[in-house]
C-alpha cells in the first residue's frame, strides 16, 4: 500500500526536500516546543508507573513534529480538536503543561479542574475544543465548528488530528462528506503511525487508505514525513491558508509512535527492530541535526532542551503539590437545571 | 397574541422567532428545506433563513449529531432535527459521550448550547423501527435535560425555552400531537423548564403522566370524575427536571398515585417517579402506586396488535379505580 | 458528476448494448416479475389511500428491472437484504405476495404474522433477511451475512440493496471496508434514483458518489442503466459470479421511482417534466418494445400482464378476507426468557 | 473440575470451550489476537483457532455490532467484543433497532443467537467515556437479556449460558472485577439466567445488588452482622429476566430492602426493582425502601471526586440501618 499512497500526493503537493527553510529561530522554537511535549510525555510515563497519575495515558512521543509544525501555522483563534493522544496537540496550541499536568495529576488547577483527566483535556482560551477518548469523535466536532464558523462568516479554520485507526470509523467518514459538500474551512490531520492500539492498521484498512478516501470526497491534501518539521511546517502554512474561507483539505503525516500504545500494553505487535528503524528519524533528533548544520550553536539548542526540562519539572512540582479538588467540584457543571442530585 | 394553532405550527413559529430574535440560531437535518420537517415544523423557514440557517443534510445522524455539538461550542445555538427518534439512536454516541459530558469534562470552560428534537410515540402502523419513546434512556444520562411538550401551547413556549437554554436538551415531539390543536399565548411568559402542567385538581388520586398519554388521561379523568373520583392531574411535560414538588405535595394530599406512560414498563421513566415517591411518601401512600406502560415487547404493525401495546383511558380508569378502592 | 462516474466504469464492465441477449423466455418470465411488483405496488397505493394499508408505503414503480435483474442471477440460498422499498426486492426473490399484502394489511398470515409491516419484510425460507426501517442497516446486516458465509466456508452470495440516500451513513463505509479487508462474497447494488426522501442526493452527496467511494476500497464494480432488464440481468450474472468464493463488488444502478417518496409526500421537489423523461424510460415499457421487436408475440406479454393482475387481485381478496392476528402474537417471539411481560 | 482462577480467565476458558463444543461459535472486535482483549479474556484464542474465528477488526463499532446481527442471521453463533461499554453505544442503533426487533418483527422467522459483551463501571481513573454502567438502558429495551456477573463462578458459568442462548444477550463484565479470583467448578451445572445468587441468608433487610456493587454489599454485610443486624444478600446476576421471586420472597420475610448500584441512580435499573417492590409487597414492606445510585454526573477523573461519586460499603450499612431503625 505505502508505494501507492506515495503516488497519491496530489499535483498541489511540494516535495518536503523542495520546502524553503524559515529562519533558524523560527526551527528553534519549535524544537523548544517538541522538547517540552517530550519531556511531558516522558515525566508522564514515569509518574504513571509510579502511581501518582491514574487511568490511561498515551504518549505522543516520536510524533511531536506534527502538532507543532501544524499548530505554528494556526491562529490563536483558530480550532483543533484531538483525541486519546491529545498531550502534544495542547501544548502545540498553547496550552499551559502545568496546568496539564496537573491535570493529569487530578488536582485543583488543572485544565479541567482535575475532572477530565489525559483523556479529557481541552482549553477554550486558545481555541483547543478538547481531547476525546471516543476514536474519531474529535474528528467530527472540529467538522461541527467548521460549520460554525461557516454561519457565523468568520475566518477560522478548524484542524482536527487523529490517527490512522479512527479512519475506519464511520463517523469520521460521514464527517469528509460534511465537511466537502458545505465546503467548510477543515485542515484534517492524519496522523499515520502504523498502528490502532495492537493493531497493524494496514491488516484492517482497505484500498489506500484515508488519503483515497479523503480524494472519494473530493478532497485534496498532501501526504509528508511528520518526522521532518520542515515539511510539516511548509505543508501546514500553505494549506491552512488554503483551506481559510475555502472548504476542507488534509494533511496526511506518516510517523510512528515512540512508546506502546498506553503504559498497559506490553508492545508485543511490534520488533525491536522496527522501533529502532524508526528512532532513528525521531522528529527531534532530525531536527537538532539538521539545525546544528544550519549553523545553530549546540549551546542554543541545549539551552532549549533545558529550558523544556526545567519547565516540566516545574511542572510536577506544582501537581505534586497542588490540591485536590474541592469535593463540592464532583457536583458541578453538570447542567444548570436539575443539578446537582 | 392568542392564536389557535397546531402543535406543529406552534413550534414552527417558536422557531421562526427565535431565529429572528437571535442570529446564532439556526437548524440542521434531513429534509428540512423542501419538505419543512416530517409535520411542516419547519416550513417556510428555508425561504425566510436561507439554506445556511435552515441547513439540510446527508442521511448521516453521527455527523448531524457532532455538528451541532461543534457548532455549539463554537459559538451557535442549533437546533438538531433527528426525526423519528429511532434514528437518534444512531446518534447516541454524540449525544451521550460528547453532548452530555462536554461542560462536565472540561469543567465549565464551555457550555453545550443546542436542542435536539425526535419525534416519539406511536402513530397508527409506524412499527417497531418507527414508534419508539425512549425518554427513560435520556433522562438516565447526565447533562441532559429532557423535555416532553404535549400541548400547543407548551409546543411554543417549551421549545423556545430549549433553545434559550445553555445546555443540551433532548426535546421530545410526540407524532399523533401533530395536528392537535390548541390556543397559544405568544405573549405568555415562557415556560419553565421544570415545572409541570397541573391539567386539573382533585384529591382523590394523582395521576402523573407526559407527552401523548396526556390525551388518554384527561379522558380517564373525565369518566373518573362521573364516577365520583376526583383526579389530580399532572403532566410532567419536563423529565429531567421533574417537577418533584408538585407530584410529593399532590401525592401527600390523595395518598393514591397512577403514573400512566406510553413507553415500555420496564426500566421506563415511570420507575423512577414510583420509586421517588414510594421512598419519600411510603408513610403518607394509601394504596399501592400503579405504574402503567406498554409490555416489553416492540411495537408491532398491525392495527389489533399495537392497540394491545397501547395504554388506553381505560386501563388509566382501572388503575385509579382499583386505587382508590 | 454524471460524466465523470460514466468514466468510471471498470475495464471488466460490458456496455449495456454489447450484451448478448438471452433467450426470450427468460426475459418474458423477467417481465411478469417486473409487472407482479407493478401490480402490487400500484395496489399497495391504492389500498394505502383507502386507508386499509397503514404506517408507511415505500413504491419501488420504476425500478423493478434492478431487484428482477439481480434476483434471476442468485440462488435460492443467496442471501438479500433490503430497505425501506422493498417489497420489488422481496418478490424478486421469490416471496410470495399473497404473504406480503397480507402483511402489508397487518393481517394473519402475513409474511411476518402482520408484526412487521411494509417496512419490515423479511422471509428467510428464501433467503430474503429483511427489509429495515433504517436506511444503511440492511447494508451493514448483509455484509455480516458475507461474514458468517466466509467463517461456514460456503459458496453462498449476499446481496444488500440500498438507495444513494444511504451511501452517506458512515455505517455503510465501515462495511465497504469490513467487505474487502475479509474478502466476502457480497454484491452491492445501489439503486441511484436520484434522490433521498425529498432531497436530491446530488446536492448532499461529495465527489463522485457511491462509485468512487467503494473503488478508494479497492471495490470494483459496473454501472449499469437500471431501467434496462438486460443489462441488469448480465452484469448481475457475471458480478454473481465473480464475487462467490471471493471479495466484494458493486452493480450501480441509475433508475427513477415515478411515485413520490411515500405517500405522504407531496413530491413537489421534482418536475413533471423530469418525472415525463423517466416514464418514458420505464424498465416494463422497455422491456416490452424490445421483447415484441425480438418477436415475442403481444399476446404473450399481455398474458403475463394478466397473469401478474390476476395475482395481485387474489392477494387483495385475501387480504382483505384475512383474520386479524390473535392478540397474543403480541407478546410472543419477544425472546425465550423473560417474556412476555 | 474445580480451579481456582480469575474472573478474567474464566471467561477465556468458558469461552475456549464453547469454541470447541460448538464450531458455529465466533468472536469478533478490536486487538483480540495480538492483544488477547482488554483484560486478557481472549488471550492465545487465535492462536488456538485461527483469525477467522478469533476475528481482529477495524474501530467500526456499528459494523462490529453488524457483522455480528448479520452473522448471527446466517447460522453462525457470534461473541460480539464491544469493549468498554461507553463504545457500545457507538452501536446502539445496531443493537436496539436490529438485533433486539428482528425475531419479533419477522415473526419468529429467526432468532439473532449472539452475546455482546462491554466492560462496565469505574476503575481508577478511567473518567467520563471509560467508565459508564449502562445496564438500565438494555434492560428497557425489549428482546435483550442482560446479564452481570460478578465472580469468577458466574463468568464461567454465564457466559457459556450467554452463548448457548438463542437470543441476544448483553454481557457486562466489570473492569474492577478482572483480576478477583475465585473457584471455578467446570462440571457443576450452568448458571441458569434469571437466576440470581442468594450470597448470604439474613431475616433483617435484603441488599440487591449486581456486579461490581457485590463486593461493597459482602463488606457491608459483614458490617451489618457485627452490629446484629443479618442481612439476606441477593447478587442478581441477571438483569433481564431478574429473579422476581428470589427479591419477593426476601422482602416478603424481612419487609426491607436496600438496592445498592454504581450506575447513576436516576433512571438506573435500581428504579424498577424499587418500583416492583413497592408496588406488589406495599402492604408488607415495615420501611421506606433506600435505594443508592451514583449522582446524576459523568465520571470524574480526580480520585477523591471519583471516589464521591461511588457507592462505598459505609453508605450501604447506613441505607440498611436507617431500614431497620
Ligand atoms: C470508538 C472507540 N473504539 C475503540 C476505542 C479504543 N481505542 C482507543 S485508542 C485506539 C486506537 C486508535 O488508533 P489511532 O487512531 O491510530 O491512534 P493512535 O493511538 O495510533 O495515536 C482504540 C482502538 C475507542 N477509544 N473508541
Ligand atoms: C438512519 C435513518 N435516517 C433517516 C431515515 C428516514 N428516511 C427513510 S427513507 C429515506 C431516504 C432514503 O433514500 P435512498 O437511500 O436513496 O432510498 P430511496 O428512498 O431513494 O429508495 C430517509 C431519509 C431513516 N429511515 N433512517
Ligand atoms: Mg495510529
Ligand atoms: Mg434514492
Amino acid at each position: 500500500m505505502t508505494s501507492r499512497e506515495k503516488s497519491a500526493v496530489p499535483p498541489s503537493g511540494l516535495p518536503a526536500s523542495a520546502i524553503p527553510l524559515g529562519s533558524n529561530e523560527r526551527f528553534l522554537s519549535m524544537l523548544g516546543k517538541m522538547y517540552v511535549i517530550r519531556e511531558f510525555e516522558e515525566a508522564a510515563g514515569q509518574e504513571w508507573h509510579a502511581g501518582n497519575i491514574r487511568g490511561s495515558v498515551h504518549q505522543y512521543v516520536g510524533q511531536e513534529a506534527i502538532a507543532v509544525g501544524v499548530c505554528s501555522n494556526l491562529r490563536s483563534d483558530d480550532y483543533i480538536s484531538s483525541n486519546h493522544r491529545g498531550h502534544g496537540h495542547s501544548i502545540a496550541k498553547g496550552a499551559d503543561p502545568i496546568g496539564m499536568m496537573k491535570e493529569l495529576f487530578g488536582r485543583e488547577g488543572g485544565t479541567c479542574g482535575g475532572k477530565g483527566g489525559s483523556m479529557h483535556i481541552a482549553d477554550f482560551s486558545i481555541g483547543m475544543l478538547g481531547a476525546n477518548g471516543v476514536v474519531a469523535d474529535g474528528v467530527t466536532i472540529a467538522v461541527g465548528a467548521g460549520h460554525a464558523i461557516k454561519v457565523l462568516k468568520q475566518d477560522r479554520i478548524a484542524v482536527p488530528f487523529f490517527g490512522d485507526g479512527a479512519v475506519n470509523r464511520g463517523p469520521l467518514m460521514e464527517s469528509l462528506n460534511w465537511a466537502k459538500i458545505y465546503d467548510l474551512p477543515v485542515l484534517y490531520v492524519c496522523e499515520h503511525n502504523g498502528y490502532a492500539a495492537t493493531t497493524r492498521t494496514s491488516d484492517v484498512t482497505a484500498g489506500e487508505g484515508f488519503i483515497a478516501r479523503a480524494r472519494s470526497f473530493g478532497i485534496e491534501g498532501e501526504e509528508i514525513d511528520g518526522n521532518d518539521i520542515r515539511a510539516v511546517d511548509e505543508v501546514a502554512r500553505h494549506l491552512a491558508q488554503r483551506v481559510r474561507g475555502n472548504g476542507p483539505a488534509y494533511i496526511f503525516a506518516r510517523t510512528y509512535r515512540h512508546h506502546p500504545h498506553n503504559l498497559r500494553d506490553s508492545g508485543a505487535y511490534r520488533t525491536q527492530d522496527e522501533i529502532d528503524r524508526w528512532k532513528l528519524k525521531d522528529p527531534i533528533k532530525l531536527a537538532t541535526s539538521w539545525l546544528l548544520e544550519a549553523g545553530v550553536a549546540r549551546a542554543e539548542i541545549n539551552a532549549v532542551e533545558g529550558d523544556a526540562k526545567a519547565l516540566i519539572a516545574r511542572a510536577l512540582t506544582a501537581a505534586r503539590s497542588a490540591p485536590w479538588p474541592q469535593l463540592s467540584a464532583a457536583l458541578e457543571n453538570v447542567q444548570d437545571l436539575g443539578a446537582p442530585l | 397574541m392568542i392564536a389557535e394553532m397546531t402543535y406543529a405550527e406552534a413550534s414552527l413559529l417558536a422557531l421562526r422567532e427565535e431565529m429572528q430574535r437571535d442570529l446564532r440560531v439556526w437548524a440542521l437535518g434531513e429534509d428540512l428545506g423542501p419538505e419543512g420537517g416530517l409535520a411542516g415544523q419547519y416550513r417556510g423557514l428555508q425561504t425566510e433563513f436561507g439554506g445556511a440557517r435552515i441547513c439540510d443534510t446527508p442521511i448521516s445522524e453521527s455527523m448531524i449529531m457532532a455538528a451541532g455539538v461543534g457548532a455549539a461550542l463554537a459559538g451557535t445555538r442549533p437546533v438538531v432535527e433527528l426525526r423519528f427518534a429511532d434514528f437518534a439512536i444512531c446518534a447516541a454516541d454524540e449525544i451521550v459521550n460528547q453532548t452530555a459530558k462536554i461542560r462536565y469534562m472540561f469543567n465549565g470552560q464551555t457550555r453545550v448550547p443546542l436542542v435536539i428534537r425526535q419525534a416519539i410515540g406511536m402513530r397508527g402502523g409506524t412499527a417497531a423501527q418507527h414508534s419508539q419513546s425512549m425518554e427513560a434512556w435520556w433522562v438516565h444520562v447526565p447533562g441532559l435535560t429532557v423535555l416532553t411538550p404535549a400541548t400547543a401551547a407548551d409546543n411554543y413556549g417549551m421549545l423556545k425555552a430549549a433553545i434559550r437554554c445553555d445546555d443540551p436538551v433532548i426535546y421530545l415531539e410526540h407524532k399523533a400531537l401533530w395536528g392537535i390543536k390548541g390556543a397559544v399565548d405568544t405573549d405568555a411568559p415562557l415556560v419553565q423548564i421544570g415545572k409541570a402542567d397541573k391539567v386539573q385538581r382533585g384529591d382523590d388520586v394523582t395521576i402523573v403522566t407526559w407527552s401523548g398519554m396526556r390525551v388518554e388521561c384527561i379522558k380517564a379523568a373525565d369518566t373518573l370524575r362521573q364516577r365520583g373520583i376526583a383526579v389530580d392531574l399532572i403532566d410532567l411535560r419536563s423529565l429531567w427536571p421533574w417537577d418533584r414538588d408538585m407530584v410529593m405535595d399532590s401525592v401527600s394530599r390523595t395518598g393514591r398515585l397512577v403514573v400512566a406512560q406510553e413507553a415500555v414498563r420496564v426500566g421506563g421513566f415511570g420507575a423512577e417517579i414510583v420509586a421517588e415517591v414510594s421512598e419519600e411518601l411510603w408513610a403518607k401512600l394509601r394504596a399501592p402506586i400503579r405504574r402503567l406502560g406498554a409490555p416489553r415487547c416492540p411495537v408491532p404493525f398491525s392495527m389489533p396488535l399495537e392497540d394491545a401495546c397501547r395504554i388506553s383511558a381505560d386501563m388509566i380508569v382501572k388503575a385509579a379505580v382499583d386505587s382508590v378502592e
